[in-house]
């Protein structure tokens, strides 16, 4: 895929988390692209800085405690991360929209729905500099809700949130992203929250929807099932690194990244939430003071002394797949690439 | 929702017996003879003995606890030894003052302090909320009657505008009595020298009154704003794109309402027991004065009546305090 | 973040034991997270030094002050209602007595009554308190129920009655003033026994079989003491405030006990012209009790987080 | 920006505060009329003349009725009131009144004999306020109407003061009583802010708590003595000494009775204000309990009696009283001055009393009880801390209210051993000081000392029943030099009533009969 078509383009990004016990690297230099009509699952365990980079996309983080230390995001080329908070209003929503974690916690709980869609609508409706009246915007809403698979939205749009279910919630969510028709769409584990059945409706409305209005996704999820389903592309992470990034057949058919390859092997246990992998044994490491090297070296079966030591670099091992580990490094040991691959440290 | 009123009002007459009770028994250890009182010091046992059956004195215990409680149901609080007058009465002059006092200085803590407390949210860690918490936490422990003080000494001494107390200007006729509170009446009669001249009266102690209440609220208010702030329905709020301002004044606002109209209501106690200290230092006729005269001179049926009435609107206050929170969350149901 | 943080957490193990271990663990990072805040509050730090200086105060006081025996009912007519100068820091009362001598040494009555206040509304509320949350039924009415009676009214004004049947005097003021104290203890702690009951350690020592004793004092009574901890320290400042006003309003401390409430009532009829008897003892009573909130204050928000930034009587 | 808009409303505060700056006003002209503002500390919630009296209260009473006599001037003289002249029998047992034809009731029916009757007749029957007075002597059968304006009456018993006491019994209107009785109360809930009366003054405002308002009668039956005289006044409440005097000071009050010492002296520098200052009948004492406890000792009562330091009572009242020197006070008719036999402090003399009982160097506690809130006594409370730990007695400090203070004092057992007492002669007739000391006034507030002199007691009664006074004079001088030799108190001070003016009102004339703060508003008169 070439540099030209992609929209959104994340660039060795790095994020700290200043804790009261040191700073986190969350985010330890990810890269990646993403083109239009694109659809990226971007996969990992709970915790490995997938939700980071999606808020940080959006610029949603909290600053304090977290800092952005480096790298870029650019939207048609345009560096995110040098917007005002003004000209960020422009995009969220319009350009990019987000689908949250938890419907539970994400709808204002003392609004009603419709009040809350209009607000949003109308908002947009601002930005593309046309103002839009209360039963406008209102007609829009159930429009939306109503593309989001709601029964009956004109009369639940009244509704306050706890007095939906949370698919239902999900799909109210769904349908306030969809509100300023967005050129990307990001959901960050849109179903975890919810059981299996809702679960598999609501990835069906996403597709739908994807399909119909032609959004590029990001999909975030700790479940390489929920990806497949949705996505061409993915790229796995691992604390706060991609370690892989390919297309969904490759990454079944090839693994290549011994972590990749642990996922795979506990897929059936994956989407119990305890952030354990019971195909590779040990847990995630710490943010504060990260293994040096390979951050997966502790864990890994075929460590070698060299990934103790240098941190290995997303590498091109074939066709639209990129993975960062020295398995894969053919002339290996080179000093010069060590050296490069030292150099790229900060 | 009716069977909640209801079933809270029952309550409260349940709690307002409980209180005669304690305060009745409380009462009767006093060791001094309030018929001696009345009858004056030059008295002889003859005339101490007319008044003691004047009031009730001379029956056992029990028989004055049950007619205390008849005399309640026909409206009849006892007499004051002080005044020699129906504490109905008393009760009828003095609380249209201190209510007057007390609603206006909530209402003003209120109108600053949550404002206030938004804005320190917002800007933590700036001048304004260090200059704001520290105000709310010396708020809380400056001495009320102290401040009333230094207040007088200050405001009203040293620079003549303000009255050093009382409720009007004693060359004012007060205004037409409708809901006996000078500032509602003067308006409603458009009596416009009166109401300024209650108004400059009101201020200090007003101000001295909502002074504690000002600063918890601030601080509970600025509290619940930050908490809330971090939720998750702000970042989508924010990841849809909707103005700060909205966010703040709207959808972080109304959340962080709840629990401060907890604390105001519970305020509003706290300053109907704040009368007392107030009430005494700028000479404003209420029932707070009246508490600590008759308490001085141990004169209870006074002390009683004024408890129970206090009692009643501490708990009605709360109790529409809850009905509020309906208005501001939908989660409340009544049962 | 959320995330982020669960993983900074070692990853929760299941069984009593180990959640034993873990309660642990835990207990070190609050303490470590907690003089890291407490540092990092200046308010706090403030009000722990305007504490700690109380206390000084309170220890050293007889032998710092120039006139003892002026706290102890000596009169100087000859020198009554001088302004302060060298050799009266905050000049004389209407009696010629040394007003800094005694505000220093008022601060041994407003300790005293502080503490007493406070130990015996606990001593009373805290045991009902537990009785109430842990048994539950109709005890727990009872118990509520006639805290809701105390509460119904300001405390301040339930103390005047209570003084005003005993007496006046600060013996009975501290009685009343407790009796009125109580009910808060009781509200907190029966809320916070409610909520462990719920919690998964408790049922889980039931579940082992532990005795109601042993889960009170190893498992409800420990979690309970941060907030009692920090209500204890607002309700010391809370506490001298009350008794000071009742000293103003004439019922609280007596001649010639130098209580500072009922200096600034004395000093009532001096003012404007001799402001000097009425400002240094309400200055310390400000002192005293903005100290208390402080260190309350700091000590909540370490403590007591989920209480957030106010407790409520 | 944050920064300029708090400027900006602390500005709008301010400036709003300053707009609503009143000035205050001194004495008041509403349409012409000259209005006083008299500032007390002490509210008269129920001014029924039979129910009744303090001196906030009889202030009133005074202004609202008349009696048969009345009490004016320093020393104090009786003067015909609403009576021209009267006759007594020889024995002081039977009394005629002949009254002024022309008085005539606020609702202009005329004053007769028979409200006369009416109004001793229902203060005798309510038996409340003054009743005590008269109550032994006088029964409501011995009132008899002789014609409209002639009453006769005949005592139970001779009873010389008799006289001294009417000026304190007011007249009311029978009619206006009467159409206000509910229940056969004799129209005592009417009363209590009723205006049934003939006196210079009538009701106008009434707020409990606040002030309460007095017009005068223009054609008051007596006429006014000057052409000037106040068209009325208020009665403000103003409960804070440091509040009086700042309303004297700027002028929010014309008269103020009760602010501290040393503020009189400094106000009556103040340009446009001036204080009086006249020797009072109140004397100050410390009652001891004769019969009970340690001080049943008359050596212990002397021994305090000589530790007290007299002197600090003059300075308490910044020089402006005068030390007792007599159990009767100075200027009340049947005084005699005992100079050189009075207690005054003598440390020597108190030690060497001590070595005469089972305490020679003390160590025992007593208790001074005196009034909540009254600063003299609080203050002289510390001043005989002071004193008596030389001696090594305790003293332990018991504020009491009022009432409780009264009961205690009413029953032996409980009367405490030192309890400080204002008292003021009621009428002029050494009598009434004399009887404080008979064994009838125990039980009551001043009789706290529970005195017991059975000679004293014997001369008492037996000069009440002497009509001729030099030849009761016999009697009194026996009786106070036997009372100072038993000690029974502290024989204290007698302080000067002080009120401050405003210089623009004219015409105060002090009588030492009236109570602490009481202010005869009737001769009072404006000159700007």
């Amino acid at each position: 895929m070439n540099m030209e078509s992609s929209i959104l383009t994340v660039k060795d990004l790095r994020i700290h988390f200043d804790t009261f016990e040191g700073t986190a690297q969350v985010l330890d230099g990810c890269s990646f692209r993403l083109g239009k009509g694109d659809t990226l699952g971007l996969v990992g365990e709970t915790g490995c800085g997938k939700s980071i980079t999606a808020k940080a996309i959006l610029g949603l983080l909290p600053v304090p405690p977290t800092r952005i230390v480096s790298g870029e995001i650019r939207f048609h080329g345009q560096n995110l991360l040098s917007l005002s908070e003004g000209e960020w209003k422009r995009i969220r929503g319009n350009q990019i929209a987000m689908i949250f974690q938890d419907p539970m916690t994400y709808l204002n709980p003392v609004f009603s729905i419709e009040k809350q869609m209009v607000d949003v609508i109308r908002g947009h409706a601002r930005h593309r500099n046309g103002s839009m009246s209360r039963s406008e915007a209102r007609e829009k809403a159930i429009g939306l809700l109503d593309a989001a698979h709601m029964a009956n939205p004109r009369l639940r749009i009244k509704e306050f949130p706890h007095e939906f279910s949370g698919g239902m919630r999900q799909r109210v969510l769904i349908a306030m992203a969809l509100a300023g028709d967005p050129e990307i769409l990001i959901a960050d584990e849109p179903t975890t929250a919810l059981d299996v059945t809702i679960q598999a409706q609501i990835l069906r409305l996403i597709k739908e929807l994807v399909e119909r209005f032609h959004h590029s996704v990001l999909l975030i999820s700790h479940d390489l099932g929920i990806v497949a389903s949705v996505c061409r592309r993915i790229a796995v992470m691992y604390a706060g690194d991609i370690v892989e990034l390919t297309t969904i057949e490759r990454i079944f058919q090839s693994p290549s990244h011994p972590y990749t390859k642990g996922l795979l092997r506990a897929i059936p246990n994956l989407s119990s939430r305890e952030g354990k992998l019971v195909g590779i044994t040990g847990s995630i490491p710490d943010f504060i003071d990260p293994p040096k090297g390979c951050r997966f070296h502790p864990r890994c079966l075929h460590a070698m002394t060299v990934c103790k030591e240098v941190k290995p670099l997303l590498e091109e091992i074939a066709e639209e797949h990129q993975v960062a580990c020295f398995l894969y490094e053919p002339s290996w040991p080179d000093a010069a690439r060590g050296k490069k691959a030292m150099s790229q440290r900060p | 929702m009716k069977q909640y009123i209801v079933k809270r009002l029952l309550l409260i007459i349940l709690t307002l017996c409980g209180l005669i009770t304690v305060i009745f028994l409380v009462s009767r250890v006093a060791p001094g003879d309030p018929a001696r009182l009345a009858a004056g010091p030059d008295a002889t046992e003859e005339m101490v003995e007319v008044m003691r059956t004047e009031f009730g004195l001379d029956k056992p215990l029990v028989l004055q606890y049950i007619a205390y409680f008849k005399g309640l149901f026909r409206g009849n609080l006892g007499r004051s030894i002080r005044t020699r007058r129906s504490v109905l009465d008393d009760l009828i002059a003095f609380f249209p003052a201190t209510f007057e006092l007390t609603v206006f200085s909530l209402l003003f803590a209120v109108v600053v302090a949550i404002p206030l407390g938004v804005l320190c949210a917002v800007y933590r860690d700036r001048f304004l909320d260090h200059v704001a918490r520290v105000f709310s936490v010396s708020g809380m422990a400056l001495p009320m009657f102290w401040l009333a003080l230094m207040l007088q000494l200050f405001l009203a001494l040293r620079f003549d505008f303000l009255p050093l107390g009382g409720r009007l200007g004693m060359m004012t006729e007060p205004p037409v009595k409708i809901t006996h509170l000078f500032l509602v009446d003067s308006l409603l009669t458009g009596n416009w020298h009166a109401f300024q001249d209650a108004l400059r009266h009101i201020i200090l102690p007003a101000f001295v009154l909502s002074f504690p209440a000002l600063a918890s609220i601030v601080r509970v208010n600025r509290a619940e704003m930050l908490e809330v702030l971090t939720r998750d329905f702000i970042t989508s709020a924010r990841a849809h794109g909707i103005s700060k301002i909205r966010i703040i004044g709207q959808y972080a606002l109304k959340n962080a309402l709840i629990p401060t109209m907890t604390m105001v209501g519970l305020r509003y106690g706290w300053m109907l027991g704040g009368t007392i200290l107030v009430e005494t230092v700028f000479d404003w006729p209420g029932i707070g004065l009246y508490a600590v005269q008759s308490a001085v001179y141990s004169d209870f049926q006074p002390i009683m009546g004024v408890t129970l009435l206090i009692g009643i609107n501490f708990m009605v206050a709360n109790l529409i305090i809850d009905l509020v929170y309906g208005a501001l969350d939908p989660r409340v149901r009544y049962e | 973040m959320n995330d982020v943080w669960t993983n900074l957490k070692p990853s929760k193990t299941s069984g009593v034991w180990a959640q034993w271990k873990e309660e642990h663990e835990s207990l070190f990072r609050d303490i470590r997270l907690s003089l890291y805040l407490f540092s990092r509050s200046p308010l706090s730090v403030t009000g722990m030094i305007l504490v700690g200086v109380f206390f000084l105060v309170v220890l050293i006081g007889p032998m710092i002050v120039p006139f003892p025996e002026d706290a102890t009912g000596a009169v100087h007519m000859s020198q009554k209602l001088m302004e302060p100068d060298s050799r009266f820091w905050f000049g004389t009362d209407e009696m010629g007595r040394d007003i800094f001598t005694r505000v220093i040494l008022g601060t041994r009555i407003s300790l005293r009554i502080g503490l007493i206040i406070v130990c015996v509304a606990m001593g009373i509320g805290v045991p009902l308190g537990i009785t109430a949350g842990f048994i539950g039924g109709w005890v727990n009415e009872v118990i509520m129920r006639i805290t809701d009676i105390f509460l119904s009214i300001p405390g301040l004004l339930l103390a005047l009655a209570v003084i005003g049947a005993l007496g006046p005097g600060i013996t009975n003021s501290m009685i009343a003033l407790s009796v009125v104290w109580w009910p808060g203890y009781v509200r907190l702690v029966q809320g916070k026994t409610l909520s462990l009951k719920e919690e998964a350690f408790i049922e889980a020592a039931q579940s082992v079989g532990a005795g109601k004793a042993r889960i009170i004092f190893l498992h409800i009574l420990p979690n309970c003491t941060s907030p009692i901890i920090v209500k204890a320290s607002m309700d010391m400042g809370m506490a001298i405030l009350a008794a000071a006003g009742l000293g103003f309003v004439g019922v609280g401390a007596q001649p010639p006990a130098p209580e500072w409430g009922a200096m600034i009532s004395a000093a009532r009829n001096y003012l404007p012209t001799w402001w000097w008897y009425a400002v240094f003892p309400g200055l310390a009573i400000f002192i005293t009790v903005l100290g208390f909130n402080l260190l309350g204050d700091g000590l909540r928000d370490i403590l007591d987080p989920q209480s957030r930034g106010y407790y409520r009587e | 920006m944050r920064a300029r808009t708090w400027v900006l409303v602390t500005a709008l505060v301010l400036g709003f505060l300053l707009a609503l700056g009143g000035a205050s006003q001194a004495l008041e002209i509403r349409d012409g009329k000259k209005i006083l503002v008299f500032g007390a500390r002490q509210p008269a919630p129920n001014i029924d003349p039979s129910q009744y009296y303090d001196w906030s209260t009889r202030m009133l009473q005074q202004c609202l009725y008349d009696g048969l006599l009345k009490y004016v001037g320093s020393p104090p003289k009786v003067i015909p009131w609403l009576a021209t002249k009267w006759e007594a029998s020889p024995d002081a047992s039977v009394w005629t009144f002949h009254l002024v034809k022309n008085a005539v009731f606020h609702n202009g029916d005329p004053v007769t004999a028979d409200a006369v009757r009416f109004s001793f007749e229902r203060t005798l029957k309510i038996k409340k306020g003054p009743a005590w007075m008269l109550l032994d002597v006088l029964d409501p059968s011995g009132i008899a109407v002789v014609d409209d304006y002639t009453i006769r009456f005949s005592l139970k018993k001779p009873y010389a003061p008799f006289a001294a006491v009417l000026p304190w019994w007011y007249i009311m209107n029978p009619k206006v009583v009467m159409a206000h009785e509910k229940d056969g109360d004799m129209g005592q809930e009417w009363m209590k802010d009723g205006d049934a009366g003939s006196g210079p003054f009538s009701k106008k405002r009434w707020e409990h708590g606040v002030l309460y308002e007095l017009e005068a009668v223009e054609d008051y039956w007596r006429g006014w003595e000057h052409p000037n005289h106040i068209n009325g006044f208020i009665f403000k409440l103003i409960r804070e000494a440091s509040s009086q005097r700042i309303a004297i000071q700027k002028g929010q009050c014309d008269i103020v009775e009760g602010i501290s010492p040393e503020d009189f002296d400094l106000v009556a520098k103040m340009p446009g204000i001036y204080a009086t200052n006249d020797p009072g009948l109140t004397t100050f004492g410390v009652k001891m309990n004769n019969q009970k406890g340690y001080t049943k000792d008359i050596n212990i009562r002397k021994a305090i009696c000589h530790a007290f330091d007299y002197d600090s009572l003059i300075k308490i009242y910044n020089g402006n009283a005068v030390l007792e020197d007599s159990p009767f006070p100075i200027g009340l008719r049947g005084h005699v001055s005992l100079k050189e036999k009075i207690y005054r402090q003598d440390l020597q003399k108190a030690k060497e009393y001590m070595k005469k009982t089972g305490y020679p160097d003390g160590g025992f506690e007593l208790e001074y009880v005196y009034v909540q809130g009254l600063e003299e006594e609080r203050k002289i409370g510390l001043v005989l801390i002071d004193n008596l730990a030389k001696l090594g007695i305790k003293v332990k400090m018991v504020p009491l209210a009022w009432p409780n203070m009264v009961a205690r004092a009413s029953k032996m057992e409980t009367s405490p051993d030192m309890m400080a007492v204002f008292t003021t002669p009621i009428f002029n007739d050494p009598d009434v000081v004399a009887y404080q000391y008979h064994k009838g006034s125990w039980s009551k507030y001043y009789g706290s000392a529970y005195y017991n002199n059975t000679e004293v007691w014997d001369l008492t009664d037996k000069a009440r029943t002497i009509a001729d006074f030099d030849e009761r004079m016999k009697y009194y001088e026996k009786i106070q030099n036997m009372i100072l030799d038993d000690a029974p108190e502290i024989f204290g001070m007698q302080y000067n009533r002080r009120w401050a003016f405003r210089d623009h009102v004219k015409g105060f004339v002090f009588c030492p009969m009236r109570f602490t703060g009481e202010v005869d508003m009737y001769p009072l008169y404006i000159e700007k």
